[in-house]
Order: C-alpha cells, then sequence, then structure tokens
C-alpha cells in the first residue's frame, strides 16, 4: 500500500507550513538593518552556530528553563516538544528502514502503521515498537498534564493560565486530537492485525475483543491526519507559531542581534516566539499583589501578534522587568514593551483579511511622535557647575532629603571635589518621560542636562537616583564616568577616602529594579552594606529582587494598589526580621516608607550613620575591612 | 417665582414715608439730563396732590460723584451734606426727599455713620459751623423721590388716563424695573422691599396695569460706576456690564426699563446707542432699542401729559415704540418745538426715531 | 463710526454650562482618582516644572474640571512627567496618567497637538 | 438606697436627646416627666429619611428612641411647652405652658435645635424661585420617593449650596453648623442614586468633614458618583426664562467667577438655638453664648451643666451635633444629674 486519501489533509498542512516558513523568514530576514544582517550571517556561519544549535536542543525541547521555575510545567513542555521531537526523528527512521522504501515521502513515517499494518511483532521490530510506544506514552503524559493545567492551572504549580482566543481555541484542540487519535489509530490497527506493543498492542487487542477493530481503525487516521493538517495550517495564527519561529529567534540572538529601540523584525521575532506559557504571569506582582491579571507580558504578546490596540496593556507595568529574567524563551519584554508604549494607536489592522492575518502589518510609530516642536522651550538657563565630581540628587531625591543630606555629608567627608547640578532641584533626567514613551521630548531634558555636565568639566557624574541612574548611564552621551551613588560609595570606601565604623545592625537589602535587573548592578551596594552592616539574604535577592510597587514605568495602576505591591514586598523582605531594610533609590525608600514597620533607609544614609560613629583606632585600611566583609559577613 | 415670597420679603422692609411737608434737594444729572423728571415731581407733589413740597436755591451738589471718584473726603462730603440739614432747619423742615439715588446712598451712609460713630457727627457739626456759623439737625425721615411716587401709585393709578397695557392687544407691557445700587444695597432697611426684590418701581408698575419683569441680571449695576466711566480707558468696563445686564433681560422682551437712579437712567439709555455704534446689537424687539425712562416720566405718560413736555425727546433712546404701544397720540412735529414754538436745532443720531 | 477708545470687554465668568467639560471627561472616565483631587496644591508645591515655570497641575486639573480648557492646553507640556507630584499626593490622585490622559484627549478630542 | 431613687426630673424636649435622657434616668431610678412641644415625640430625627455616614434609615433610630423612653417611670406629655423654670429651694418649678407648675428636683433641657429659617437668606430665593429648597425639603422628597421639580420634571443638574445660615455674620451666625457639609454629601450621593446621570455639583466655603467616616464618604462620592465640588459661596441666584435657576459663585480654586444653570438647587440649613430654648432661656435667667445656644458650665468638664443648680442640658441645645453625639452628651447628663442628687443629700 503506498498511499490512502486519508493522508492528503496532513500533505496540505504540511506543505503549508513549510512554504510558509520559508516566506516568513525571507521577510523576517529582509526586515533586519543592515548590520543585524550581518551579524546573522556571521552568527549562522560561526561559532554561534553551535550554541544556537545547543540552545534549540536545551530550550525548544527539553525546555530546561522551565524546569528550573517548575519541574511539573517543565515535564509537560518537554514531553510536548522533545517527544513529539522524538516521534518525528524515530518515526522517519522506521519508515526508512522497516518500509517498503528508503526515503519516503513524511506522511509514510508519520502514518507507518497504517502502511505496514504487521510491523513490530518480532525481534528488532517489536522493541522499535516498544520504543516508539514509549515515546508516545511519554508524549500522552505531558498532553495530560496540558489537559489539566488548562483547567486545573494549580495542579502544576501555576497560580492562572493564559486565556485563549476562537483560533488558539481550534488550534490547540487539533493539537490535543493529534496525540489521543494516533493513539486510537494505531491501537485499532494493530489490534486487528495483532501487532502493537505494550500500549498500542494492549489497548488494540483489549478494544479489538468488542470492537470491530478494522472498521474503527480508518476513521481514526482520518482524525489523526486532519488534527495534523488544521494545526499546521492555523500554526501562523496561533501561539503555536512560536515553534518555528524559536528556532529563527535563537540563530538571531546568538548572532548578537537585540531589540534595541525601534519595532523591526527582531521584536516579532520574540512575539511571535511567545508561547504563551504563562511564566510570566506567574512572575508579575502586578498579578499576584494587585490582582491585575489582564496585562502581563503573555498579554502583549499576543495582543501584539494580533495587531490588537495594546496601549493600555502597554502602560499597565512596572516596568520592574521580573519577566525579562523568568521568560524561558529569552524574549526581551520589557524593551519590547517600551515599544509598545511609544507606538501610535494603532487601527487593529488584522481585522481585515486573511491575508493580513498571515502577514500582519508592522506597528507604526505614532506621527504624534514624529513630531519636533519643541515641549520645553520654557527650561532655564542654568548655572553651570563646577567640579571633579557632579551630584545629581534627581527628582526623587529631593523629596527624602535624608538620602540628600547623607550624600552631602559623605561628599564632604570624602573630601573630592564636587557640586551639586541640581542643589535646588533641576531639570528631570528624562527617564519618567521614556517610560512612557515620549522619548522626544525626554531627548529635550536629556541635552539640556548633557550640556550642563560638558560644560562642568567634570569626570565623575554620581547619581542617587537609580532611575537617573539608567539614562545617565545609557541615553546620555558624556564624558564623564556615570555612578551611582553605591558604586561610589564602595570606592570610596576601597580607596580609603572614608572610613566607616560598623553597625550592629541587621540589614536586608531591597534591590531596586532599575539599578538591579536594568542596569545590572548588583554588588555594590551588598558591599558597601556588608561593610558597615550585617548583610542578611532576603529569598528576593539579585535577580529575583521585588519590584517597590512605587515604579514610574508605571502610570496606571491606582495608589492602592501601589500601596498593596509595597505591603507584599516588604512583608516577604523583612521576614528574616532585619533591623533596617536597606535600599539604593529614594523612590523605593518613599515607597516603603509608607508601609513598612521596619525602618527603611538608603544604604547612603547607613553608610553616613557609619561615617558619623568613631572608628576603632588601629591601622586598619579600609580596603583590608572590605575584602574581608566582602568574603566573611554574609549571613 | 412664588409671589407670596416677595410679598413676605416686601412686608419686611416698609419704610415710613412721610406724608407731606417735603425739603426736596435735586439731582445734578436729573436736572440736567432729565429735567421734565424732576419738573413732573413738584408739579405733581405741589399742584395735583396739594402737598408742601419746598427747595432751597442755596442747596448745592451733595459731591457723590466727587467722593465715589476718590476726589471729595469723607469729612467734606459729610459737612456739605450737614449743611443742607442746616438749610432744612432754618426752612423749619424735617422730612428730606432726595431726588438722586447717589445722594440718597450718601445720605444714608452718613446718616449711619453718624448713628455708629458720634464723634463724626460731632466733628461735623464743628467743621459747619466753623465754615458756615450754621446748625443743624438730623432730619426725621430720609425718603427718596421714588418712594414718594411709589408711596402716591395709588393715587396716580386713579387719576390715570393709560393703563401700561398694549392698547391693540390688551396684553400688559412687559416692563424692567431698574433700582440704583445706591437705593437699599447698602442699607436695605431705607428701600421698599429691601435690596434683594425692591418692590418701590414693582409696586408702581403693577399699580399701573403692567407685567414687571424678573431677569438674571436683574441685580446687576447698569454700569455706571463712577471711576469706570470717568476715565475713558475704563469706559470699556462700564460698557460690559451694560451689555451683561441688557443680554440677559433681552429674552424677556421688554417695553420699557424704567429706572430710579440717575445714573441709570442716564447709562441704560446712552450705551444702548453705544453698543449698538460698536457692535450692532440692539435689545428690543424690531430692530429698535428699549427706551429708558424714570419713574416721573412714566407716571406723567400715564397720566396723560404730553410726552414732549415730559422731556421724552431728550433721551438718546426714543419712546416712540412705546408711546405707539401704549396708544399715546402725539405730534412729531412739536418734538423739538420750544415752548413758545420756536424750533430747536434737531439733534442728530437718536434711535427708535 | 471712530474709535470710542475702549470697548466691550470679554467676560471673566467661567460660563460652565458653555463650556467643553469633555477633556475632564475623558480623564475621568480612564482615571477615576481624578475626581478625587481636593486642590491641596501638594502636587504644585513640589513640582520640579513648577520650579521654573508658571505650570501648576492643580490649577490644571481644575482648569480642564470646569472646561477652561484653552490654558491648560498651553501648560500641559510643560511637565516632564518626573513623578514627584504622585508621591505626595494626600489623595492618591494617579498625576502622572492625568497628565498623559490630558494629553491623549487633547490629542484625539481636540485633534492638535499639545 | 440609690441617690437618684424616686427623684423627680422632668425633660424638656422629646428629641434625641431629651429620649435618650429620659430613658437613661429612667434607668437610674428617676420619676421622669417627659414635656414635648409637638404632638409626638422624635423631634428632628423623625423629618429626616437616611441618615450620615451609613445611610441607614432614621426610622431604626426613631425606634430606638422611643424605645429607650418606654419605661415605668416616665410620662411622656406632648403638645406641651416649659414657660419658665424657677428655683424654690432644692426643688426646681417648671410652669408650663398650660398654667401647671410640675415640682421637680432636676429639670434636664433638651431643647434641642431649629433648622435656619432659609428664607432669611434673600438672595437664595427660598420660598420665591419654585426649584430653591432645603436641605429638609429634599429629605421629604427621598421619604416620598421622587425627586422633581416643581413643574414635574426630573431635575438633572442640582446644586447644593452648603453654609446656609452658618459662618455668616449676615445673618448673626458664626459658628458651623458641623452636620450640613456631610449632609450635603449624603444627599448629593443620594440624588445620583435617585436620577443616575444626575450631575450634582456642592458649593462649599470648606469642606468640614470631622466625623468618623465622612472623609471618606467625601472621597466616595468624589470617585464612584462624580459630584463636583466647586469652593465658593453662591452670591446670588436668579430664575432664568426657562425657570431654570442661574447660580453665580466665585471658584476661589481656579480664581475665577462662575456661572451656571441649575434645574434645582438646595440650601444646606444650618442650625440654630431653638425659639423654644431661647424662650426659657430669656424667662429663666439661664446663660447663653454668644451664638445663642445655651452655655454651658465648663466647655471641658461640665458641658451638661447650667447656670442654675438642678438644670441641666443634653443635646443640640448647647450647640450643633450629629445624632451620635446628642446620644452621647444625653447619657452623659444621667451622670451630672445623679451626681448633683448626691451632692445635695450630702
Amino acid at each position: 500500500m503506498k498511499f490512502d486519501p486519508f493522508v492528503i489533509p496532513f500533505n496540505i498542512g504540511l506543505f503549508f507550513i513549510l512554504i510558509y516558513a520559508v516566506v516568513r523568514s525571507i521577510i523576517w530576514f529582509r526586515a533586519l538593518s543592515r548590520p543585524d544582517k550581518l551579524r546573522l550571517q556571521r552568527g549562522f556561519f560561526g561559532r554561534p552556530f553551535g550554541q544556537s544549535l545547543k540552545e534549540i536542543f536545551l530550550e525548544s525541547l527539553i525546555h530546561r528553563k522551565i524546569f528550573k521555575t517548575n519541574f511539573l510545567l517543565g515535564y509537560m513542555h518537554m514531553s510536548l516538544a522533545f517527544g513529539w521531537f522524538l516521534l518525528i526523528l524515530f518515526g522517519t527512521i522506521e519508515a526508512d528502514i522497516f518500509g517498503d522504501s528508503h526515503l519516503n515521502p513524511p506522511y509514510k513515517a508519520i502514518f507507518f502503521k497504517y502502511f505496514n499494518p504487521v510491523h513490530g511483532m518480532t525481534g528488532i521490530e517489536a522493541a522499535y515498537s516498544f520504543l516508539m510506544d514509549l515515546i508516545l506514552a511519554f508524549i500522552l503524559s505531558g498532553l495530560l498534564l496540558a489537559v489539566i493545567k488548562r483547567f486545573y492551572s494549580r495542579v502544576v504549580g501555576m497560580r492562572k493560565t493564559t486565556k485563549l482566543k476562537t483560533l488558539d481555541r481550534i488550534a490547540l484542540t487539533s493539537l490535543w486530537m493529534i496525540f489521543p487519535s494516533r493513539l486510537l489509530a494505531e491501537s485499532f490497527t494493530s489490534g486487528a492485525y495483532g501487532s502493537g506493543s505494550f500500549l498500542t498492542g494492549s489497548l488494540g487487542s483489549s478494544l479489538a475483543s468488542f470492537l470491530p477493530a478494522i472498521e474503527m481503525a480508518y476513521p481514526f487516521w482520518w482524525l489523526y491526519s486532519i488534527s495534523l493538517g488544521t494545526f499546521f495550517i492555523l500554526l501562523p495564527l496561533t501561539r503555536y507559531m512560536h515553534i518555528p519561529t524559536e528556532l529563527f529567534l535563537i540563530f538571531a540572538r546568538n548572532s548578537g542581534i537585540r531589540t534595541g529601540d525601534q519595532p523591526g523584525a527582531f521584536m516579532e521575532m520574540q512575539i511571535y516566539s511567545c508561547s504563551s506559557c504563562g511564566i510570566c504571569i506567574d512572575a508579575c506582582q502586578l498579578n499576584f499583589s494587585a490582582g491585575i491579571t489582564n496585562i502581563q507580558s503573555a498579554y502583549l504578546m499576543k495582543g501584539l501578534r494580533n495587531a490588537e490596540d495594546v496601549r493600555d496593556i502597554a502602560s499597565n507595568c512596572l516596568m520592574c522587568g521580573r519577566c525579562d529574567i523568568k521568560c524561558p524563551v529569552g524574549i526581551e519584554l520589557t524593551p519590547v514593551r517600551m515599544i509598545a508604549r511609544r507606538s501610535g494607536d494603532s487601527e487593529a489592522g488584522s481585522k481585515n483579511g486573511i491575508w493580513k492575518k498571515y502577514f500582519p502589518e508592522r506597528h507604526p510609530v505614532a506621527p504624534e511622535k514624529q513630531s519636533h516642536e519643541p515641549a520645553y522651550g520654557w527650561l532655564p538657563e542654568a548655572k553651570v557647575p563646577k567640579a571633579d565630581v557632579l551630584y545629581y540628587a534627581g527628582c526623587m531625591t529631593h523629596l527624602t532629603p535624608a538620602v540628600k543630606n547623607a550624600m552631602v555629608k559623605i561628599l564632604d567627608a570624602s573630601g573630592v571635589n564636587y557640586d551639586f547640578i541640581d542643589r535646588d532641584g533641576g531639570v528631570c533626567c528624562g527617564r519618567p518621560l521614556m517610560l512612557a514613551g515620549q522619548d522626544r521630548e525626554a531627548r529635550e531634558l536629556i541635552n539640556y542636562n548633557s550640556q550642563l555636565i560638558w560644560k562642568s568639566g567634570a569626570t565623575t557624574l554620581v547619581t542617587s537616583c537609580p532611575i537617573c541612574y539608567k539614562v545617565f548611564r545609557e541615553s546620555y552621551y558624556l564624558n564623564v564616568e556615570v555612578l551611582h551613588h553605591t558604586q561610589f560609595i564602595r570606592r570610596l570606601i576601597l580607596k580609603g577616602s572614608i572610613r566607616l565604623s560598623f553597625l550592629r545592625k541587621k540589614v536586608s537589602y531591597h534591590t531596586p529594579s532599575e539599578l538591579g535587573r536594568r542596569s545590572g548592578i548588583y554588588d555594590d551596594p551588598k558591599l558597601v552594606l556588608m561593610h558597615v552592616a550585617r548583610f542578611q539574604k532576603t529569598g528576593f535577592d539579585d535577580e529575583n529582587s521585588l519590584c517597590c510597587g512605587g515604579s514610574l514605568g508605571n502610570t496606571r495602576i491606582s495608589h492602592d494598589q501601589k500601596n498593596k505591591i509595597a505591603l507584599d514586598a516588604v512583608h516577604e523582605l523583612t521576614k528574616a526580621d532585619p533591623d533596617i531594610l536597606a535600599t539604593a533609590c529614594p523612590l523605593c525608600k518613599k515607597t516603603f516608607a509608607g508601609v513598612s514597620d521596619t525602618p527603611v533607609a538608603d544604604i547612603a544614609e547607613i553608610v553616613a550613620e557609619a561615617l558619623s560613629l568613631p572608628v576603632p583606632p588601629a591601622g586598619r585600611k579600609g580596603k583590608k575591612i572590605l575584602k574581608h566583609r566582602e568574603t566573611a559577613n554574609i549571613d | 417665582m412664588k409671589s407670596e415670597g416677595k410679598k413676605r420679603i416686601w412686608a419686611e422692609y416698609q419704610k415710613e414715608i412721610a406724608d407731606d411737608h417735603y425739603f426736596y434737594v435735586r439731582s445734578c444729572i436729573r436736572q440736567s439730563f432729565f429735567p421734565g423728571s424732576e419738573q413732573f415731581f413738584l408739579h405733581f407733589l405741589g399742584d395735583v396732590l396739594g402737598k408742601d413740597i419746598y427747595e432751597n436755591p442755596s442747596h448745592t451738589t451733595c459731591t457723590g460723584i466727587g467722593y465715589h471718584a476718590d476726589v471729595v473726603p469723607l469729612s467734606t462730603i459729610m459737612t456739605v451734606i450737614a449743611r443742607h440739614y442746616a438749610l432744612m432747619k432754618d426752612a423749619g423742615y424735617r422730612h428730606i426727599v432726595i431726588s438722586c439715588v447717589t445722594s440718597f446712598g450718601i445720605y444714608t451712609e452718613i446718616f449711619e455713620t453718624w448713628k455708629h460713630f458720634p464723634e463724626e457727627l460731632e466733628k461735623t457739626r464743628e467743621y459747619l459751623y466753623k465754615a458756615t456759623g450754621r446748625e443743624f439737625d438730623l432730619p426725621e425721615s430720609m425718603t427718596h423721590t421714588s418712594d414718594i411716587i411709589y408711596k402716591f401709585r395709588n393715587e396716580i393709578a386713579d387719576r390715570a388716563k393709560y393703563r401700561l397695557v398694549n392698547h391693540e392687544t390688551g396684553e400688559p407691557l412687559n416692563i424692567v424695573e431698574h433700582i440704583g445700587c445706591h437705593y437699599s444695597k447698602m442699607f436695605p432697611k431705607y428701600g421698599v422691599g429691601g435690596a434683594e426684590f425692591p418692590n418701590v418701581l414693582g409696586g408702581m408698575i403693577e399699580a399701573w396695569g403692567g407685567n414687571v419683569i424678573d431677569y438674571p441680571e436683574r441685580r446687576h449695576c447698569c454700569g455706571f460706576g463712577f471711576r469706570q466711566y470717568l476715565v475713558q480707558a475704563n469706559r470699556g468696563y462700564s460698557l460690559s456690564n451694560t451689555t451683561k445686564k441688557f443680554s440677559s433681560m433681552k429674552p424677556y422682551k421688554p417695553d420699557l426699563v424704567l429706572t430710579n437712579c440717575p445714573g441709570c437712567t442716564m447709562f441704560m439709555d446712552k450705551w444702548q446707542y453705544t453698543i449698538r455704534e460698536m457692535e450692532g446689537t440692539v435689545y428690543g424687539e424690531n430692530g429698535e432699542s428699549i427706551p429708558v425712562l424714570t419713574y416721573e416720566e412714566l407716571a406723567g405718560l400715564v397720566m396723560g401729559y404730553n410726552p414732549w413736555d415730559l422731556g421724552l425727546q431728550y433721551h438718546m433712546v426714543q419712546s416712540e415704540p412705546l408711546l405707539r404701544k401704549l396708544g399715546i397720540e402725539y405730534d412729531p412735529a412739536d418734538k423739538f418745538k420750544t415752548k413758545d414754538g420756536r424750533q430747536m436745532p434737531l439733534p442728530q443720531n437718536l434711535i427708535n426715531a | 463710526m471712530e474709535g470710542f477708545g475702549f470697548s466691550v470687554l470679554k467676560e471673566r465668568h467661567i460660563n460652565y454650562d458653555a463650556n467643553d467639560k469633555s477633556i475632564a471627561e475623558y480623564i475621568a472616565e480612564r482615571e477615576p482618582s481624578f475626581r478625587t483631587c481636593i486642590e491641596c496644591g501638594c502636587c504644585s508645591a513640589t513640582c520640579t516644572t513648577g520650579a521654573f515655570t508658571n505650570f501648576s497641575l492643580r490649577e490644571l486639573q481644575i482648569l480642564l474640571k470646569r472646561g477652561e480648557n484653552e490654558i491648560a492646553r498651553e501648560q500641559i507640556s510643560k511637565c516632564m512627567l518626573c513623578g514627584k507630584c504622585i508621591l505626595v499626593c494626600p489623595r492618591g490622585v494617579n498625576t502622572r496618567n492625568v497628565i498623559l490622559l490630558a494629553r491623549e484627549a487633547f490629542r484625539k478630542l481636540m485633534k492638535n497637538e499639545v | 438606697m440609690h441617690k437618684a431613687d424616686k427623684k423627680r426630673v422632668v425633660v424638656i424636649g422629646g428629641g434625641a436627646a431629651g429620649l435618650e435622657a429620659a430613658g437613661q434616668l429612667a434607668r437610674a431610678g428617676c420619676i421622669v416627666t417627659l414635656l414635648e412641644k409637638e404632638s409626638e415625640t422624635g423631634g428632628h430625627v423623625k423629618n429626616w429619611y437616611h441618615l450620615f455616614p451609613d445611610i441607614r434609615n432614621s426610622d431604626e433610630v426613631l425606634k430606638y428612641l422611643v424605645r429607650q423612653a418606654d419605661h415605668g417611670n416616665i410620662t411622656v406629655r406632648t403638645g406641651v411647652t416649659a414657660g419658665s423654670l424657677e428655683k424654690n429651694g432644692k426643688s426646681v418649678i417648671v410652669k408650663t405652658s398650660r398654667g401647671e407648675r410640675i415640682i421637680s428636683d432636676a429639670v434636664v433641657l433638651a431643647t434641642g435645635f431649629d433648622l435656619f429659617d432659609s428664607r432669611r437668606k434673600e438672595e437664595y430665593g427660598y420660598d420665591i424661585y419654585h426649584n430653591v429648597i432645603s436641605s429638609a425639603d429634599l429629605e421629604v422628597m427621598f421619604r416620598e420617593g421622587s425627586v422633581k421639580r416643581h413643574d414635574g420634571e426630573i431635575p438633572q443638574r442640582i446644586g447644593f449650596v452648603h453654609c446656609v445660615g452658618s459662618r455668616d455674620s449676615k445673618v448673626n451666625n458664626l459658628y458651623c453648623s458641623k452636620l450640613c457639609c456631610v449632609t450635603a454629601v449624603k444627599q448629593a450621593m443620594e440624588i445620583k442614586k435617585h436620577i443616575e446621570n444626575a450631575r450634582v455639583y456642592c458649593f462649599y466655603m470648606d469642606m468640614r468633614m470631622g466625623g468618623a467616616l465622612y472623609e471618606e464618604l467625601y472621597k466616595e462620592s468624589q470617585e464612584s458618583y462624580g459630584i463636583v465640588y466647586i469652593r465658593g459661596k453662591v452670591s446670588e441666584v436668579s430664575d432664568n426664562i426657562d425657570s431654570r435657576l442661574i447660580v453665580k459663585v466665585e471658584d476661589t480654586l481656579a480664581g475665577r467667577p462662575l456661572r451656571m444653570e441649575l434645574d434645582m438647587l438646595v440650601l444646606m440649613a444650618g442650625m440654630e438655638m431653638s425659639e423654644s430654648g431661647m424662650r426659657l432661656a430669656e424667662s429663666s435667667d439661664l446663660q447663653t453664648a454668644e451664638n445663642r445656644f445655651f452655655a454651658p458650665a465648663d466647655h471641658h468638664f461640665g458641658s451638661n451643666r447650667s447656670n442654675m443648680d438642678g438644670v441641666f442640658y443634653a443635646g443640640t441645645c448647647t450647640a450643633p451635633m450629629n445624632i451620635t453625639d446628642t446620644i452621647s452628651h444625653a447619657r452623659a447628663v444621667v451622670a451630672d444629674v445623679t451626681d448633683y442628687f448626691r451632692n445635695i443629700n450630702a
């Protein structure tokens, strides 16, 4: 038997998806910027290739990262992805070895049992059949978990699961039908011919004992083929598009391509690579503290994929970056969201015509953002500071004068030649505007502050606010070194410029999102703290740190919701019962101080306190102490 | 609008109005701009009702305009008023009748000042004595001329030849009553009907058959405002207030504006011309402006006096539309003739003519 | 007619009924905390922009609510969105969103940029 | 034997304070005569429909008060007015409007307050413009279940004028009546419940939300009911040709005068010393304060005592109070009365 009509749906689907994948890849490649094209070419033919293959194996098939987060969820994803991969791989080998010819069309492998019903009775054939049944059982076990997850998400340890669209539902149903229909088709065929291994064989013989196996098998082969065909055709319109896209993404990323701040092919690849696994939803504090469950990155990606108006979703986010770190696909969720914030009123283009659905239009940048009318023409002529070290307290720090005063004390004690940029309040750094998607306006403030800094002749710029720090470092073109005050203080200690006594206090440290995840400064604050106090871990350290809730990134949530987030965060961070909850951001400090029973202090304040106590005599060099404590003083 | 509510308020604000023996003080504006009004008043009280009403030729301006324009100090104006009282005392009268609302306001203000600050009264006595050797007594009653006409409104109604109705349709005329601010806003107790819902003109209109209009800006100033109109640059302010008032009354289609204050009569009359020239707006019907009359002029009309004898032609807004509605016969040819029949020069730019 | 040397002045009254309050309604619908402002002025007192200009979020909010949109339209682009006002507002008004929504409303409803 | 047992106490006034005081005194053993000038007890509470801040039905409070005074030791006499009080040795003689002389060991004055007569603020045109009503009139409408204009139309734009007769030297009431602000907030919210699309404006001088949960109610009224608060006292009201009300006010926070047209205007009438209380004060030489309310012997620890031995005060005859405070004040008077009996017996 060479052919049967039931394979047609499968064949149509398979050819469709293959052609689509090629066309789509070409479109994406062409849309890449010139440097990115070069990067991708170099990456594809260079060292990153191997790395990409490894990553594809580990992440796309094994789903290692999901495993790390959640074993059951990882198993579910792995059984489906890796299991299916194995089934295809070994099925193809099976058809090649045991079939009536070599190099068969794919359907021969997929529907091998139908075309070789008596295969697998004895010997090596039986062993191979056993293997194939084992793989099928593996997949089915994952599928069972997936079904359970859909209806009872907590079983797999998920608080929330993603909500679906109609097309996703049809595709999901067809996906779910694939393996049970294969199981039943193979079982009935095995039952009729007395073949099959432990799963299909035994199920087949028991079914055949009371059902007409031959007659029953044929419809299930049809069902199996239709399920596959439907799934392939719907694939580009659903989240399952992530299966092929992720491969492309991995290559692109390993070639060094990044999201940047413009919409484009790489952003689209990332959008299509999201599998809606829902890990971002669980990571999101808006979900577990504020009860907001419809704005997480999975929904943003889905909205972008369907060319919906996502501005409400995009704006309602703390921009803390917790989901970026947790995303098993490694999508740069926060940068994508920043771009979405800047995009204009999209007219939901995908609504018209099936063609648009398969090849949606690129997300436009809002026309209003292209205007060049200056918004801040009123900015005053400012006095240029003249000093080696410039201190920019920032708007928020002016609301926490204790932090500012502590910094003044530290700067005075260090003996460096410094001056304020904004002693009595200055012009905003521009980052809050950027967070609201108003980059052009932000650029005006950036230019203003840049001029001041250029003219000052300074070599170092110190900020107290991580929000300012990030923008000074990334979006300003400066000839000075930009340091957050925790970095600066650490240097002062290392240089011995300030000598600090040790406070007999337990301190837990809250890593501000802007300083930690968004800027990568994890160690300096901790090391400074270890130098002056007893440092305690919180369980939410470094990359896993929480957002304080006060984030300027979110323009939508209410005061009560912010407070709820802050309260939950403080609760977690003070579990070890510290004397002080330390942070390194005036906004975090102010947000926490409103809800915390434990005193909240900026690291600068703690250091300033340590500065005022008498330092024990003996010629202990600051550097030594720091080195010593950096290694020894972790609880 | 509940008329019982208003009647209740009017009942609370009934002032004593003397019955006879009046000492009359004139108004600067009225005797110059609407001479028929004061003429009619004296004629009506003296000749028609046979009352004793006296005016002294030595009486001067009250200096109220100077006072409100900040050029006459309080002690000066108090002394001027004291002099009038001295004239009254010399003539043996005790009831002062004041023709001008500005003056009326000055008299009441000074009366109350002396009541609350007796030392000011003593000082004034001293100033007056030093300056003129005169002495004075406080009056027994202070009435505005409109109070007197209000008091005798029914006597006028009894003698009326015309009612305030459109003689063609039989409908009562819609009449806006405008009370001068200084009549009762400073001291409601001196006004018939108080400050919020004064009844001094409304009572006349109702007695004579007209319909009183209550419109949103009824309480608003006519736009006179001494300091505003005295300085050219500020006159826009004066004019704007008049505009506001007329815009507010326009929907009620008033046939006539009746006022009891010389300044109001003058400004509501003349500013209508100005607004028409500036912005082309007229507030009456059929492209006509609204005549603005004093209560004496209206009383005279009602009683059948010749409109030209009453001096209606000296207003900016001419009264012919009103006269036609009332069915009053008049001879246009006599309009600008002197008593002995000589033709006067014809004024230009008259409205409604 | 030659000039009088004066003219009828524009009324200073807020003509509440005639004024267009759609901008304020647009904001309040999406950010209900906008309604709860009690005009204490904390936001304006701490305002980074207000230190340099006559920008006042307090005044701006009330003018929008009264439909006096012109002044608000001129002023609204001055805000730098730094967020100090949010931290000091005793009423919990989400001031940054108020600004963003106001800008959006001017753009959408008044068909022009701010 | 308890010092208060079988002592004769006359309570003058059968409102919230009188009923509560009578009930508590009776439970302490006194023989109480309660005089009420009207034909039934309950005072102002019975005119109200819902009470702030929890929007509960006033009938529940009334029921409680009547139950308090339903006691064997209490004789309630309605339609009786107290004319004057006279000291006779240790006892106080109450002369009534019917010419009786009731001899008592102590008298509690619970003569309460009168609602400010809004007609005295002529510029608002109460009793002149049909659609200018008082807060008490609105409460009657709520009770009847329909808020309508005089012409039967459902009002769409409703304004509330705070401080009518309070904080106003023009009507000789410098004091704050304390309750009108929160009553306006409550009534504004209730209007919104009756008329869904109504636009409601409160014109206030200051929002005085001093009581428990008042501020919360205020914020809720803004956020969830969209009540618009305009800071400025209405200066004048007039009718226009469509018999809508034109209201003039300065929006002091916008720094501009404001004019708007309303379908209905509610005047938040303040509280004044009651006529009957004032007559008693005159006839019996009881001291009154500048605000015309009874002046208590001491503002800190003698707010229930008068300048006359054996005569005590309960409730709003001493100052504007809400129902909660009135009932507390009425309970407190019992302590002063029993103290007094202990001292005169000693």
